[in-house]
């Protein structure tokens, strides 16, 4: 008999689910060509998910649910709380955008499948055993696919979900192959077993070590983390830009949940191995990520090795984590890579709102170009899109500012030579990365607007009201981080001391 | 599990590709065998065939393909169940409710998306 | 008797250390020719009876020429397309073209190995049997396709994809049927199926009839019979090789053996699908009243396998035959549904108080 | 010659190395990429039943039910991408697939 | 609310709100805004000398509030002897700066004031911070509201300049960052200056940690080799962004020597004084002699920045009190010389559109009462008695002679370099008879631009004549600074 605890445990995805599938019949019966009962339907469902995880989050509890596979803890309610904040911020940028595109007229899928990708997020944050994470990983890719191919006559867009399908499938594959290798090494799917076995020793090293390396491949491939980095500047530049934020913005703090889960909460016995292949994995993104961005002429694709770059400081977070046996900097660690992606996503989802908000009907905002002499159409939103790109280059008092401070810090604190060598490097590529923000920032203050666009941009009240919030908080964060900054440090605390 | 069971069905399926074979070839053996062009080209209402065959068909047959395979699993995914529903609690019942609720909320929008229209 | 032949052959071969590997092997092949030579003489005369009967209720005659009324017309037929050119197509893509018939007419034969034909009396009394069923029958549309795409002409590209398509639809609707009877019987083997019919209220009144599950399942049983209908191919849902449209779909191109074996095919799937429904709702081999069971099992087996193809040609005497979005529609739109439907109110039933199955 | 555990972990070593080669050197075809795909899902499953296997755990099993499951969900959306891009540029050659570079 | 935190966020705010009118039909309103809130900024920091008690070398005005406590870091502001003056020259120039752009910003006026007011609060914030965090976050971002002033109001190479600025600054910074995160760990978590200046740490580590500050505070200085950028910043740059850049944000640098370099890591300082000081001396008399051979003003002008800097520094790393306060007091006097000296270029700029020497020549046939300022400026800015550029001038010099005879000559031939590029200057753009049509026509100055030149005339006069206030605050506080530098820290 399943008790009592189990439900209370998935209440909200209960909720996401059955909404979904209300949706989902709600959406046939819709004619207006925005899918107005769908879309207020899906932003009041997102609401009030987040606000439930938002409850379970603050109220603390660690709840195992169906014997064990699933857990609710406050690091993961957090995060399922932001994914359902930022899908909602997505579905209100990505509305108009979408329906110029023709994406809406045929049917809701847009937000239906925006909302299994999130349910898809959720189970892979609550998972606490292999097939737990891989299913909602799964839900989630497969319903990221079928976005990205959305509007199915755009060649770009079709081409962009097929690479994004092979080299999802294969990166599945990889996680897979390496999921059955610790599942032979230990016996058990379940990470905290795993975690036993291997902290007991009795498992054979080599097998765990195969396992650690192909999960944390397949850990990379999700994350885009060079080399496995090949499919995120197709997927950005070719998905429609509503589909690329979904892609790019909340599944990224699923991610995240999955290293956790997987790294820190199963195989922190085996750090040595992976954070070895961490090192190497953030090294590259950082040179490959910041080196590329720079030649990019394709604001999205730029976007898009920016976002590697940006992991390789997620990574390094994870590097300097469990040092030499010693716990000392695990907390500091860990959640400076929590609150890194938290803000990275923050900030992405004001980018491309902004892109969004530019690309008219006909008209992609696709080129760097595009933006130029944004400052004289509209102040707001190049003074939103600069606070943004500040903050993704880590300039002070943006929110990012804080994340890559937390991430150096603990880098420093873990007291390795090497470990200070990695961030004198990883602060001379953001150095790098700075330029090419910059040059976006130059773009749109420096360079005289393209005659033929308008000169107003019009918006309607829910994504001007949205985008200046959105963008607001990554400067409010910035001068106040601290209620941010504890948050992660409690939920990775709890997390860990469970 | 004994495997020495499923010997006949592994003998029975090599029997069938036998025998098929073995007819095959005993028509071709006894059958004569004078070809010509106009005898072993494709076949057409009268006039010569003109470009390949293979040519691009409608989308339709690929979506029943692909409900095949989804519809096809749901019943392979109740298979199990559906051995072990007698041992089975209220636990089973719920369970596979929920998880034809979600499927049946799938083909009401496959339905009414005419998925499923030929016309 | 049978027992003492395969200790004897055992004893054969003993001595050698292959004896325990090949022993079983011959036994095992002794057992499937058994079964499979009168399958095949009844898959012949199974054209006859079909010919027979739609002229009986055409009111005209059938075949009646060769030998006494006519019953070595099949003989004579098999003669003729074994000593007719087998053509094969330039453009056809050689192992492909003649591996298509094969595919078809194996599994045709191949699902009969866990078909009962009484108590524990299969060739193989295998815990799966269902599966193996349903598993084995879907290749059937390998063939088809393969048959269609080797070609190389349009004809038989078009017949294929429609008939895989039909084929396809059905199987799902079919698999439901599978599933409901799987979950009132809790077994997959196909002798506990049979034995499970056995049980009930009026079983044990000597009614052994009205126990069979096509009595509770009617509407699954009326499914499964006419998916089973439109998984054949056969008439009314015979579009695939509707002679008006597309000549004969995708055994078009095929002559001689190599149509025969398709021909062979489709009567060989007619008496297994019947078979099945046999077996899976009208009680297999048991007698339908408790006062006949001095008649031995198979010959019930027989007599019910028997009304249910002559149903088959029934069916194709009586109907026109459906337009394809028909076809489609009746397979997705009505049969998916209630079979689903069905399963649930199964579903429900054996929560209750009134479950008869227990 | 009795089989090991070790044997089974080859087999699907191979397997998936066979993959993952057909998904990097195969420039002709995406339906072989696809192809290639589910032979690594299938890779993993050989795994899986014969750790299952070894440890006597039922998990690893039920494991591969849902990996199929999913392959066939996986193969589901890849085939129904492959028939947009056929639709949209007439090809299914990999090596086309390069309108999006920089 | 303290007052410190007041002179802090006042303009901040006023510079927000300025930034919300989108457009310029309000650019009147504007203008008026910003004058107002400059003034009230700078009002408010009246009360920070009026009531800074003398003699002591303590903090005074400290607010010290929690603000991210997870990493110890406190919203902790303060001001010493060292940092009122730069408080109130902050506030001051900006008031200057947001009248000088009065007429000659016609295009997005709004950003324009409320850049500069921003800037101006986050500059005071540098000034008054106590928390290195706190300090860091104001220190870079100022680079902001500069980048985007020099690349949207600056000159036809805008862009190469607003990014060379950018990156300098920024590559500094950064390597900045990990020292204080280093020393953050190494405290144990603090990021308090005045844990710091407690903090024993071996020689190596205050090695390494000296040249992170070095990377920081050198390029903002700007030092030589690193002061490429100045010249092609100033040069782009509009007038006020010259002004306050040349006034205010080169002495973040030498001010940060001050706060971090020295009394956090003495005996690094110590080691490495005669790297500094060949430094100094290089940028006085090398960049001295490249200054003369400019044609263009504001690249002369810079180029007279860089030396002047260079005597800051140079006084710095004597380790002298007359040295440290000299620097001081010249940092000071170069705030109020350089903006007069740029404002000066942008009132001929605004005229001619030309900054080429070349192209001016008797000016002061045309514009008298503008030659006289100007002159006023160009011997202050060459160090004449009387005037605000003596005075530091002299004191560091003395310094150097005292430490060293060599160092002290090297100085004082500086001062000669810059008499002589100040006034041939001077002589050609100003003296002579008119050269060309465009000088012909000029109008003298109106009565807007007599007025920031009256107060920075008055300002550098007193400060030559009267320097007893500035140097009476800073005595206490560069005495301990001096007592910080003298005691070693190694374990």
């Amino acid at each position: 008999m399943i008790d009592k605890l189990s439900w209370i445990a998935v209440y909200p995805e209960i909720v996401l689910l059955v909404m979904t599938c209300v949706i989902i019949l709600a959406d046939i019966s819709v004619k207006s060509a925005g899918r107005t009962l769908t879309y207020y339907l899906t932003l009041a469902t997102l609401a009030g998910v987040a606000g439930m995880q938002a409850m379970y989050a603050m109220n603390g509890y660690t709840m195992y649910g169906f014997s064990n596979l699933l857990v609710s803890d406050s690091m993961g309610n957090w995060l399922k709380c932001f994914a359902a904040m930022a899908m909602f911020v997505t579905m209100v940028y990505a509305r108009p955008y979408s329906q110029d595109r023709d994406m809406l007229r045929r049917g809701g899928e847009l937000f239906i499948l925006s909302l299994l990708s999130l349910l898809g997020i959720f189970v892979m944050i609550s998972g606490n055993n292999f097939l737990i994470i891989y299913l909602g990983l799964e839900l989630l890719t497969l319903s990221s696919y079928a976005l990205v191919a959305l509007r199915r006559d755009n060649a770009n867009a079709v081409e962009a979900a097929m690479k994004y399908f092979i080299l999802g499938a294969m990166a599945s594959g990889f996680l897979l192959y390496g999921m059955s290798m610790l599942y032979g090494a230990t016996g058990t799917l379940m990470i905290n077993e795993v975690q036993q076995v291997v902290a007991s020793g009795v498992a054979k090293q080599q097998i765990l070590v195969l396992g650690v390396v192909f999960v944390v491949a397949g850990l990379a491939f999700k994350l885009g983390a060079v080399p496995f980095h090949m499919w995120m500047p197709d997927v950005y530049e070719g998905a429609p830009t509503s589909v690329a934020l979904i892609v790019a913005g909340a599944p990224k703090l699923a991610a995240f949940a999955i290293m956790i889960r997987l790294l820190v909460e199963g195989l922190l016995p085996m750090a040595f191995h992976w954070q070895q292949m961490l090192v190497v994995l953030a090294i590259a993104s950082l040179l490959v990520g910041n080196l590329a961005a720079i030649m990019q002429k394709n604001l999205k694709r730029m976007l898009a090795f920016s976002t590697i770059a940006q992991v390789g400081f997620v990574l390094l977070a994870f590097v300097a984590g469990y040092v030499n046996n010693s716990f000392n900097t695990v907390v500091d660690a860990y959640s400076a890579a929590m609150f890194y992606i938290v803000t990275y996503v923050l900030t992405t989802l004001v980018n491309f709102g902004v892109i969004m908000l530019l690309a008219r009907e006909g008209f992609e905002c696709d080129n760097i170009s595009d933006l130029a002499g944004l400052n004289q159409r509209s102040p707001l939103y190049a003074g939103v899109m600069a606070i943004s790109l500040l903050s993704l280059a880590g300039i002070p008092p943006m929110v990012g500012f804080y994340a890559k401070l937390t991430v150096l810090q603990v880098l420093v604190a873990s007291g390795q030579a090497f470990h200070i060598g990695l961030a004198v490097f990883a602060v001379i590529m953001s150095l790098i990365g700075a330029f090419y923000y910059l040059r976006v920032i130059k773009v749109m203050y420096f360079d005289a607007p393209n005659p033929q666009l308008p000169t107003k941009i019009q918006a309607n009240f829910e994504v001007r009201s949205v985008l200046s919030v959105n963008g607001a908080l990554v400067l409010v964060l910035g001068l106040l981080p601290a209620g941010l900054m504890n948050l992660c440090a409690h939920a990775i605390y709890r997390m860990l001391s469970a | 599990m004994d495997l020495a069971l499923y010997l006949p069905v592994l003998l029975f399926i090599l029997v069938g590709l036998v025998a098929g074979a073995v007819t095959l070839g005993l028509g071709s053996a006894l059958g004569p065998n004078r070809p010509y062009p106009a005898k072993n080209s494709p076949y057409e209402c009268g006039f010569e065939a003109f470009e390949d065959a293979r040519m691009k068909f409608d989308v339709r047959y690929y979506l029943v393909a692909i409900l095949f395979i989804l519809f096809d699993l749901e019943v392979a995914f109740l298979f199990p169940w559906a051995a072990a529903y007698k041992q089975l609690g209220p636990v089973a019942f719920w369970s596979v409710m929920i998880f034809l609720g979600i499927l049946v909320v799938g083909f009401i929008y496959e339905w009414k998306k005419g998925a499923l229209d030929w016309e | 008797m049978i027992e003492a032949l395969n200790a004897a052959g055992q004893g054969l071969f003993q001595a050698a250390w292959w004896g325990n590997i090949v022993w079983p092997v011959i036994w095992a092949l002794l057992k499937i020719v058994v079964l499979v030579l009168p399958l095949l003489i009844a898959v012949a005369y199974l054209t006859y009876w079909e010919r027979r009967l739609l002229g009986f209720m055409q009111v005209r005659h059938g075949p009646n020429r060769v030998g006494p009324l006519g019953l070595l017309q099949p003989m004579a037929d098999g003669l003729k397309l074994l000593t007719k050119e087998v053509i094969r197509p330039d453009r056809a893509n050689p192992a492909v073209y003649y591996l298509g018939p094969i595919m078809a007419f194996m599994p045709a034969l191949a699902a009969w190995v866990v078909i009962p034909f009484g108590p524990e009396v299969a060739l193989a009394n295998i815990n799966a049997g269902l599966l193996l069923v349903m598993t084995i029958t879907s290749v059937e549309v390998y063939g088809v396709i393969m048959a269609g795409w080797a070609s190389n002409s349009k004809y038989p590209f078009l017949g294929a994809l429609r008939a895989s398509a039909q084929m396809v639809s059905y199987e799902i609707a079919m698999g439901f049927c599978l599933v409901v009877v799987l979950m009132i019987t809790g077994s997959m083997n196909m002798s506990d199926i049979v034995t499970e019919q056995a049980k009930g209220m009026f079983a044990d009144k000597g009614m052994n009839l009205l126990s069979w599950n096509w009595l509770p399942l009617l509407p699954i049983f009326m499914v499964y019979l006419i998916s089973g209908v439109a998984e054949t191919n056969r008439h009314p849902f015979d579009v695939v090789e509707g002679e008006a449209e597309i000549v004969a779909g995708h055994m078009v191109e095929y002559s001689g053996m190599g149509f025969a074996i398709f021909f062979l095919a489709e009567y060989a799937n007619m008496i297994l699908f019947s078979v099945l429904a046999v077996v899976m709702f009208l009680g297999g081999w048991l007698p339908p009243f408790e006062f006949l069971s001095f008649i031995p099992g198979w010959i019930w087996l027989g007599l019910k396998t028997f009304v249910v193809v002559s149903m088959f040609i029934w069916i194709r005497a009586t109907f026109p035959r459906y337009r394809y979005d028909q076809i489609m529609r009746l397979g997705w739109k009505i049969f998916i549904p209630v079979t689903l439907i069905w399963l649930i109110v199964i579903a429900v039933w054996m929560q209750t108080s009134w479950n008869i199955w227990k | 010659m009795t089989l090991t555990i070790g044997h089974y972990l080859t087999l699907g070593g191979i397997l998936f190395a066979l993959s993952v080669i057909g998904i990097f050197l195969n420039r002709k075809n995406l339906i072989v990429l696809l192809m290639a795909v589910e032979l690594m899902l299938l890779a993993v499953n050989m795994n899986f039943v014969a750790f299952s296997h070894f440890w006597g755990d039922l998990s690893g099993q039920i494991f591969v039910f849902f990996i199929l499951t999913v392959a066939a969900a996986e193969s589901a959306i890849g085939l129904a991408i492959l028939v947009l891009l056929f639709r949209t540029r007439d090809s299914l050659d990999v090596e086309e697939l390069n309108t999006l570079k920089g | 609310m303290g007052l410190l935190s007041l002179a802090i966020w006042l303009p901040i705010v006023i510079g927000a709100v300025l930034l919300a009118f989108g457009e310029d039909r309000h650019a009147r309103m504007v203008r008026w805004l910003a004058l107002l809130g400059s003034l009230a900024s700078f009002l408010v920091t009246i009360p920070l000398y009026t009531g800074f008690k003398l003699q002591t070398a303590a903090l005074q005005f400290v607010e010290k509030n929690e603000w991210i406590p997870r990493f110890n870091i406190n919203y902790h502001v303060g001001v010493d002897g060292i940092s009122l003056w730069f408080v109130l020259l902050t506030a001051f120039i900006t008031v200057i700066v947001v009248i000088a752009g009065w007429e000659v910003i016609t295009k997005r006026v709004n950003q324009y004031m409320g850049a500069f007011l921003i800037l101006s609060g986050l500059m005071i914030g540098v000034f008054s911070a106590q928390d290195a965090m706190l300090f860091y976050v104001f220190f870079e971002a100022t680079l902001i509201p500069m980048y985007l002033i020099i690349g949207i109001w600056g000159g036809p190479r805008k862009i190469y300049a607003a990014f060379k600025f950018f990156l300098y600054t920024l590559l500094g910074s950064l390597l900045m960052l990990i020292a204080l995160v280093y020393l953050f760990n190494t405290s144990g978590g603090s990021f308090d200056l005045q844990t710091w200046y407690k903090l024993p740490l071996d020689i190596d580590a205050q090695s390494l940690l000296f040249f992170a500050f070095f990377a920081a505070f050198a390029v903002k200085v700007p030092m030589w080799p690193v002061h490429t950028w100045l010249p092609d910043v100033h040069v782009e740059a509009p007038t006020g962004g010259s002004a306050v850049l040349a006034a205010i944000m080169l002495k973040l640098g030498a001010y940060g020597f001050l706060r971090f370099s020295l009394p956090i890591l003495p005996d690094a300082s110590q080691k490495w004084a005669w790297l500094m000081i060949a430094l100094s001396l290089i940028a006085v008399i090398y960049v001295g002699l490249v200054a003369i051979v400019q044609k263009d003003m504001k690249k002369l002008v810079a180029y007279s920045s860089v030396a002047h800097m260079g005597f800051v520094t140079l006084g710095f790393f004597i380790f002298s009190d007359i040295g440290v306060a000299g620097g001081i007091v010249q940092m000071i006097a170069h705030g109020f010389v350089s903006a007069a000296m740029f404002l000066c270029i942008g009132v001929l700029y605004d005229r001619v559109h030309s900054r080429e020497i070349a192209d001016y020549g008797g000016v002061i046939n045309t514009m008298p009462k503008f030659a006289a300022f100007a002159l006023l400026f160009t011997m202050a800015n060459c160090g004449l008695p009387a005037t605000a550029g003596f005075v530091g001038e002299w004191m560091v010099i003395i310094a150097a002679v005292k430490a060293n005879f060599w160092i002290g000559l090297g100085a004082a031939v500086a001062l000669i370099l810059g008499a002589a590029y100040s006034l041939w200057m001077y002589k050609r753009v100003y003296l002579g008879p008119v050269t060309n049509d465009n000088v012909r026509a000029l109008n003298d100055i109106n009565s807007r631009e007599f007025l920031i030149m009256a107060v920075l005339a008055i300002a550098v006069i007193w400060m030559g004549v009267y320097p007893k206030p500035m140097t009476d605050v800073m005595d206490a506080s560069v005495v301990q600074l001096l007592q910080h530098v003298a005691t070693s820290k190694l374990h």
